[in-house]
């Protein structure tokens, strides 16, 4: 009985991986080109921002939060990253630490008032938003040259977004789900009323992972406007969605503190892969966007299949 | 009366209202070190309140609290009682079900930090484990959430007595052994008498009257927030203290229902085979009789249920279901309850499909029900439009009787449904499952109780996920159930 | 970068590709449309080997780069693209470049160097609203803006533009101003909520394909109906034509022609045949007015976009700057 | 007696989205120096309806439990639209036929969202967003983006006003009461709830719990497909892209509303509030003539001070 949990738990945390390789198969097999350094490089380039939202929102799920504002916020950190980072080097840090330091005051509140987390996000995204539109009222500025020389960067045999995704999710992996911290921080999505009765205090590990979503929100922002070398506001818009998306996929639950951080890293690489996957397919163009959903099922089916069929 | 020279804990007239309902009304306990005090009462009568402020986890309206002859009523909460080395297993258990059994460990001390904190965690809770439930198959890397209530149950009572820095000098158990099999509750009784013998104190709540008797060396009676006697155990016997605890019933004997016992015949209700099962051996329930699974917790009697339940109306290959079924969850918190409902509505839940009038629920029926059965179970509760969580935990398992015994169902399936109900209340329900099955209704019921047994016309005894041995009422005896629970069976 | 020059003066062997961020209104499939239709007939007719559409399910900037590397990816000769946003594409502009690649952006431009643009002059295209109200009414009077997106610079450049000839033709104030986001829906409801408590408008002045909802406004809370400026949609050709004539209404209507799309594609093809090609080109706007409103509307397919398409030689005039 | 009102008034969520609604009201009012006050309420229910019909239909999802979100109702509006402004082609006579054909979308795009979900495990979430792709593809394939003119009578009846109030908000007040009903006082309402609060103890009660969420990714599209209906009818036509506003609206409605996302809690006159505060919440920033960007900023502002003084009694799961 115990080796089915064990068995059933250990199939599940690797359909993540599972369905990435599948689907990197069928790009492989489309386009042999993309089975290179080069093509990895150029496929993957733009998972790595979207990985770090990814992780961002997985940390607000943990405490079974859901963050609908990381898109905005993606975004206003690549304006400020693409102006003050870039004119005035010491103000624009101190404005990304103002962003973090409000992230975790968002967290506090949510905790103290016992509020929605998707309503008060919900009115944060457009206060981020509103302050991204002000700082960059049209699309422009300029990167810094490191954030771009990082993102360019080529390291021998491995592509450089492959070796920063495999870093970013070990390092997490680690913090989160091996720290004695970070079990309590964890413990606190799974039963918070158990972990007060412990004497944590909760509103400390509320505002912890709301900080770190924060911290998370800004390395993508700041990544993104090395690759894109330039700010938008509305950059990033789609990175809610994507970053739940991406973070559900790879094994974590809405409620009770379930995550994986590996799989979240996964999950923001299939998404990112499904859409190039799409554009080796050649579909016509009325259907391309549902190809892009049908990808996402296929995807997903296969997962349902091989789960359902080891599990008798 | 002579009080011993140290006290660890000292409570005077402390009172506790939620609302309207006062669950303590000026209440004094004292607990020496190395005393065992069992504290027993009816439903709701506010055992659990009291411990929760014990414990921190309330703060009183009233009253004051001493630790250790200091006055720290004003900055006491968990982290201070923690520190003073008060501990306290939960009614409603509180584990994180996402984290391992080490990790929860881990949640309950903070020092257990560092390199090496995995290792040590689990060592500390392993270690424990064996010392309380020796043979007990629970491992440290196991997920909470995979494991049965019962195993639950024994990783929070072990996780209780370790220890890293902080000291420990009171363990409070509220019905510790509510989900545990007769065998697993006898090692965790018998490891008490050993610590309390060590000078570690422990209070017991519970509704085994026979533990509490056997175990306690105080016993402490409480009845509407208020203590009504509080004399050494050796003062009461089974009788003094039900009469104390205020439930005027006789608690006599069972005999076996004349009508059917012994017959085992009429229309076959259910016959169901467990998948393991390798021989013919299968459950059969006949219109009428009350059927027992018996053996030791988590050998595959909830899965039972759970297939009849699922096989009921459409069938399956494994059982066969006659008519429609309502089962009573034992694990009320993930099974049972509807915590965002009154009690009324939880009551409901199962019968509305007939209450319905032109499309629409008849709200009046819905609230005569609830009424009644409010009445026949005799849920504590000034108004059953109050949320199902302000009820006590015995009247919230009340509440799950009511609503299988309210619904239409012919079939019952009691998933070891007494947990937490006081012994009043028990014997009313007993009476009242012979009732309904005089009256045709059949009934399933898995018990960790073995007096419960008794009851039962039939008994199958469980033991890895099959049914090793049947036994008809006349020839059923306690050495059998448990010989066949631990060897493959005559 | 490869030589220009020297590159093989016979297109027939090249790929093109069309990158496009957004299918989700008439507009863009009015350019789709074009693109395939005048596409298909070079790849038929041998001039270059393939010419395919892709559009990205979201509209985003961070998918379109991703689309873009995907096609230097694919081995495109050239790129044309309608971009989500001028700068934020540049690193994979440049990449594409890097690869040997030709980028012809339109419409939506992009500000990469190495990236050809054809270019609408929006700043030119909110001015000339108010240079056309200035001769309609000569007193002047209050306006009514409405917007498209904020944040996107198609939005800020129209806007700069019309701020402009506020400023140049004084008698118009604007008493209120709305983001309709280019979507109708949007548009109306904006407009619906805001007019209740503006004074008497004269004129609206809008970025293209509001107007319609901007009417339905006015007609919805019971006010005269002012002075729209249109956008080249049928629908709001047809309202006009209506109004035209029920009580002889008079305006004027702009945006540019979806068939864009297929200049930018013969660009690309003679930038692949060796031709010099200027790095900025400008695509003049379609105007309509009212003594070409009839023609118009009878070539524009019902509920679509008056649109033009272009030729090989049509592109060749704009190259040579005619 | 006065205590007894405020008390059971303070006991009620969705008090606080209609109280947040009258104060933004009065501020524009104030503003305007009194202009306009009943068109602007006039305008607010005319817009606000249509957010309430999807706000409705995701509602009963997402008190399915948590997780639980129905992302292809802007796809299905803009299916739906597309498919019947072309099928009616401006002819009164096929009205009907359009509705039919509306809520039929509806049934095959729930269908089709359930099926994912439960065939293939996929969580809601992804399920729908991959529908909505399918589904707006559809759309595109079947409508190219042209815009097709409604019947007259489906635009007349989706503009007329009785007195000020229009009529389709007077039919959506009557749906809401009904839908409020449902949700209280039918077996498939109990459902709802419970299966939002436990699945596992829902269906240890006798529920069918599957047939329960079916029956709920269906109604949420079907009122997305009417409500593509109805919004092409209202604005003249459709188009590709007008459910896309409905995608954070109809969510921020129903939480807005005082509805739990943990699940289970569900509040109908909430959704109203809601609605119309998001609406005149716009108005006012409008009318105040706040630039882009401040005017983001203090929209959002609000909605977080209005949840923070609505919330903090409410016990969150
Ligand atoms: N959070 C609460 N809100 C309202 N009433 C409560 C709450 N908790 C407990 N009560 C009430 O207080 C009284 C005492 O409850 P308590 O849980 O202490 O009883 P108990 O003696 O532990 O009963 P049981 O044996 O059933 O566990 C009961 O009437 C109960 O309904
Ligand atoms: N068909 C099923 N569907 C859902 N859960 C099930 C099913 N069968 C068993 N379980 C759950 O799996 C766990 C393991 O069951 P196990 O074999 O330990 O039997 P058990 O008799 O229920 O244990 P216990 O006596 O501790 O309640 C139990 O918690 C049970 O609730
Ligand atoms: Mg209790
Ligand atoms: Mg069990």
């Amino acid at each position: 009985m115990f080796h089915g949990h064990l068995n059933a738990r250990m199939l599940r945390s690797a359909l993540p991986a599972l369905s990435l390789a599948v689907l990197l198969a069928a790009i492989f097999y489309t386009q042999p080109r993309a089975m290179s350094y080069f093509g990895l490089n150029l496929m993957l380039q733009y998972a790595v921002p979207i990985a770090l939202a990814t992780l961002a929102q997985m940390f607000v799920i943990t405490v079974n939060d859901l963050d609908l504002s990381i898109g905005p916020f993606v975004g206003l950190v690549a304006c400020i990253g693409a102006t003050y980072l870039h004119d005035a080097p010491a103000l624009g840090l101190f404005m990304l630490a103002g962003c973090i330091g409000l992230y975790a005051l968002m967290g506090a509140l949510i905790h103290l008032r016992n509020l929605p987390s998707i309503v008060v996000t919900l009115g944060m995204s457009f206060v981020w938003l509103g302050i991204a539109v002000l700082v960059l009222p049209t699309p422009g500025g300029k990167a810094p040259e490191y954030l771009k020389a990082l993102m360019s960067l080529q390291v021998p045999l491995v592509p450089f977004p492959i070796v920063a995704a495999v870093v970013i999710a070990l390092v997490v992996q680690a913090a989160l789900m091996h720290s004695s911290y970070g079990v309590v921080l964890r413990g606190a999505g799974g039963n918070p009323k158990a972990v007060a009765r412990a004497g944590w205090s909760m509103l400390r590990a509320k505002m912890i992972m709301f900080g770190l979503a924060g911290v998370f929100g800004v390395l993508s922002g700041l990544s993104l406007i090395g690759l894109t070398t330039s700010g938008d506001a509305h950059i990033a818009d789609r990175y809610t969605l994507y970053s739940i998306a991406g973070a559900i996929l790879g094994g974590a639950e809405f409620v009770g503190g379930r995550v994986s951080p590996v799989g979240a890293v996964l999950g923001a690489l299939t998404l990112t892969l499904a859409g190039s996957f799409l554009i080796f397919l050649r579909v016509s163009p009325d259907w391309q966007i549902g190809a892009q959903g049908a990808i996402l099922i296929l995807v997903l089916a296969l997962r349902a299949l091989i789960s359902r069929g080891e599990a008798r | 009366m002579t009080r011993p020279p140290q006290q660890i804990v000292d409570l005077t007239d402390v009172a506790m209202s939620f609302g309207a309902v006062r669950a303590l009304a000026g209440v004094d306990l004292a607990v020496a070190a190395g005393e065992c005090v069992g504290l027993v009462g009816h439903n709701g009568a506010g055992k659990s309140t009291l411990v929760n402020v014990l414990a921190g986890g309330l703060i009183p309206d009233r009253g004051r609290i001493k630790v250790a002859g200091e006055d720290i009523t004003h900055r006491f909460n968990v982290r201070t009682a923690h520190q003073h080395g008060i501990r306290c297993v939960f009614q409603e258990l509180s584990l994180c079900p996402n984290l391992t059994v080490a990790e929860n460990a881990r949640i309950f001390h903070a020092r257990l930090r560092g390199m090496s904190w995995k290792r040590r965690a689990a060592a500390l809770i392993g270690a424990k484990l064996d010392e309380i439930f020796p043979g007990h198959d629970i491992l440290p890397h196991d997920i909470i959430g995979d494991l049965s209530i019962g195993r639950r149950q024994m990783v929070e009572i072990a996780r209780a007595f370790t220890v890293t820095v902080e000291p420990l000098d009171l363990v409070i158990l509220d019905e510790p052994t509510s989900s545990l099999d007769a065998v697993t509750a006898g090692q965790l009784l018998a490891f008490v008498r050993r610590q309390v013998a060590m000078g570690t104190s422990v209070i017991l709540i519970s509704h085994m009257l026979g533990e509490v008797l056997g175990t306690c060396s105080r016993i402490v009676v409480m009845k509407d927030g208020g203590v009504v006697a509080a004399k050494p155990a050796a003062a009461f016997n089974r009788e003094s203290l039900v009469s104390a605890m205020g439930t005027v019933v006789e608690v006599q004997g069972v005999a076996p229902r004349p009508e059917i016992a012994g017959s085992r015949q009429g229309e076959v209700m259910v016959e169901a085979r467990s998948r393991r099962q390798l021989n013919d051996r299968k459950l059969v329930a006949h219109r009428g009789e009350v059927i027992g699974l018996a053996g030791l917790a988590g050998h595959g009697q909830t899965r039972m249920l759970l297939q009849i339940f699922a096989a009921a109306g459409k069938g399956d290959l494994f059982a066969e279901v006659r008519g429609p079924v309502a089962i009573i969850a034992g694990d009320r918190q993930t099974d049972g309850i509807f915590p965002l409902w009154s009690i009324g509505q939880n009551v409901t839940i199962r019968s509305l499909r007939g209450m319905v009038r032109r499309l629409l629920i008849d709200s009046d029926q819905e609230r005569a029900m609830a009424a009644t059965w409010q009445q026949k179970m005799r849920i504590k509760t000034p108004n059953m439009d109050d949320n199902i969580l302000t009820l006590s935990g015995g009247n919230q398992q009340k509440a799950l009787f009511a609503r299988a015994l309210g619904s239409d169902a012919g079939i019952v399936l009691m998933d070891d449904p007494m947990r937490g109900v006081d012994v009043g209340t028990k014997i009313e329900v007993y009476d009242r499952i012979r009732q309904e099955a005089a009256g045709g209704r059949t009934f399933l019921w898995y018990t960790t109780e073995i007096d419960e047994l008794k009851y039962c016309d039939h008994v199958y005894v469980f033991r890895n996920g099959i049914i090793v041995d049947d036994i008809p009422r006349d020839e059923l005896t306690e050495a059998r159930v448990l010989s066949a629970s631990f060897h493959e069976a005559a | 970068t490869i030589d220009i020059q020297s590159a093989s003066a016979d297109t027939s062997a090249k790929k093109i590709a069309l990158s496009n961020n957004y299918a989700g209104n008439s507009w863009r499939q009015a350019m789709l449309k074009s693109w395939e239709k005048v596409t298909g007939q070079a790849v038929s007719d041998g001039i270059v080997a393939e010419a395919s559409a892709f559009t990205t399910s979201e509209n985003q900037v961070t998918e379109q780069a991703a689309q873009i590397q995907n096609l230097i990816l694919q081995g495109y000769d050239a790129i044309v693209v309608n971009a989500a946003s001028p700068d934020a594409l540049n690193g994979a502009v440049k990449q594409a470049c890097d690869a040997g690649i030709v980028v012809v952006s339109f419409d939506g431009i992009v500000t990469e160097p190495c990236a050809w643009r054809i270019a609408v002059d929006f700043k030119q295209m909110g001015a000339i609203q108010l240079d056309y109200l200035a001769g309609r009414i000569p007193d002047g009077g209050n306006l009514l803006e409405i917007r498209g997106l904020a944040g996107v610079f198609v939005d800020d450049e129209i806007h700069a533009g019309i701020e402009e000839g506020v400023a140049k033709h004084s008698q118009f104030k604007i008493v209120g101003s709305v983001h309709g986001d280019w979507a109708q829906e949007v548009a109306q409801k904006a407009v619906a909520g805001i007019l209740p408590s503006l004074p008497e408008v004269k004129a609206v002045v809008t970025q293209g394909g509001d107007g319609y909802g901007a009417a339905q406004a006015f007609k919805a809370a019971g006010r005269p109906t002012p002075l729209i400026i249109m956008g080249n949609r049928q629908d709001e050709l047809a309202w006009w034509k209506e109004q035209k004539d029920a009580n002889g209404y008079e305006t004027m209507s702009v945006s540019i022609a979806p068939g864009v799309s297929t200049l930018a594609f013969w660009v690309a093809q003679q930038i692949l045949d060796g031709q010099e090609v200027p790095k900025d080109l400008v695509v003049p706007f379609l105007q309509i007015n009212q003594a070409d409103l009839e023609t118009s509307l009878e070539t524009t397919e019902k509920g679509g976009v008056a649109n033009v398409e272009y030729s090989l030689d049509d592109a060749k005039a704009v190259i040579a700057g005619e | 007696m006065t205590v007894g009102v405020v008390s059971f008034l303070r006991g009620q969520a969705w008090i606080w989205s209609f109280l947040a609604t009258a104060a933004v009201w009065m501020a524009t009012i104030i503003f305007t120096g009194g202009v306009g006050g009943g068109q602007i309420l006039t305008a607010a229910l005319s817009f606000a309806i249509f957010t309430v019909i999807v706000g409705i239909g995701q509602m009963f999802v997402i008190t399915t439990g948590p997780g639980n979100v129905d992302l292809s109702i802007p796809a299905t509006m803009a299916l739906s639209g597309a498919v019947t402004t072309k099928l009616m082609d401006t002819q009164n006579e096929l009205i009907a036929l359009g509705v039919l054909v509306a809520l039929g979308i509806g049934i095959c795009v729930g269908v089709f969202n359930y099926l994912l979900i439960r065939l293939l495990r996929i969580p809601p979430i992804i399920a729908t967003l991959s529908a909505s792709f399918l589904v707006q593809s559809t759309a595109i394939a079947y409508g190219r983006g042209l815009r097709i003119k409604p019947p007259p009578a489906l635009a007349d009846f989706t503009t007329a006003q009785i007195a000020g109030v229009p009529v389709l908000a007077l039919c959506g007040l009557a749906f809401t009461a009904i839908m409020g009903l449902v949700l209280a006082r039918t077996m498939y309402g109990r459902s709802v709830l419970a299966v939002g609060q436990n699945m596992r103890a829902a269906w240890l009660a006798g529920i069918n719990v599957e047939r329960t969420r079916l029956m709920t990714y269906m109604l949420s599209a079907m009122l997305a497909g009417l409500s593509g209906l109805l919004l092409s009818g209202f604005s003249g036509g459709s188009s590709l892209n007008m459910g896309e506003e409905y995608l954070l609206a109809s969510i921020a409605v129903v939480v807005i509303g005082g509805t739990s996302v943990a699940g289970g809690r569900a509040n109908v006159p909430g959704i109203w509030g809601a609605a119309l505060f998001l609406y005149l919440l716009v108005t006012m920033l409008n009318t105040f003539g706040a630039s882009a960007g401040l005017r983001l900023i203090l929209s959002g502002l609000i909605i977080i001070t209005v949840i923070t003084l609505a919330g903090g009694g409410e016990r969150k799961r």
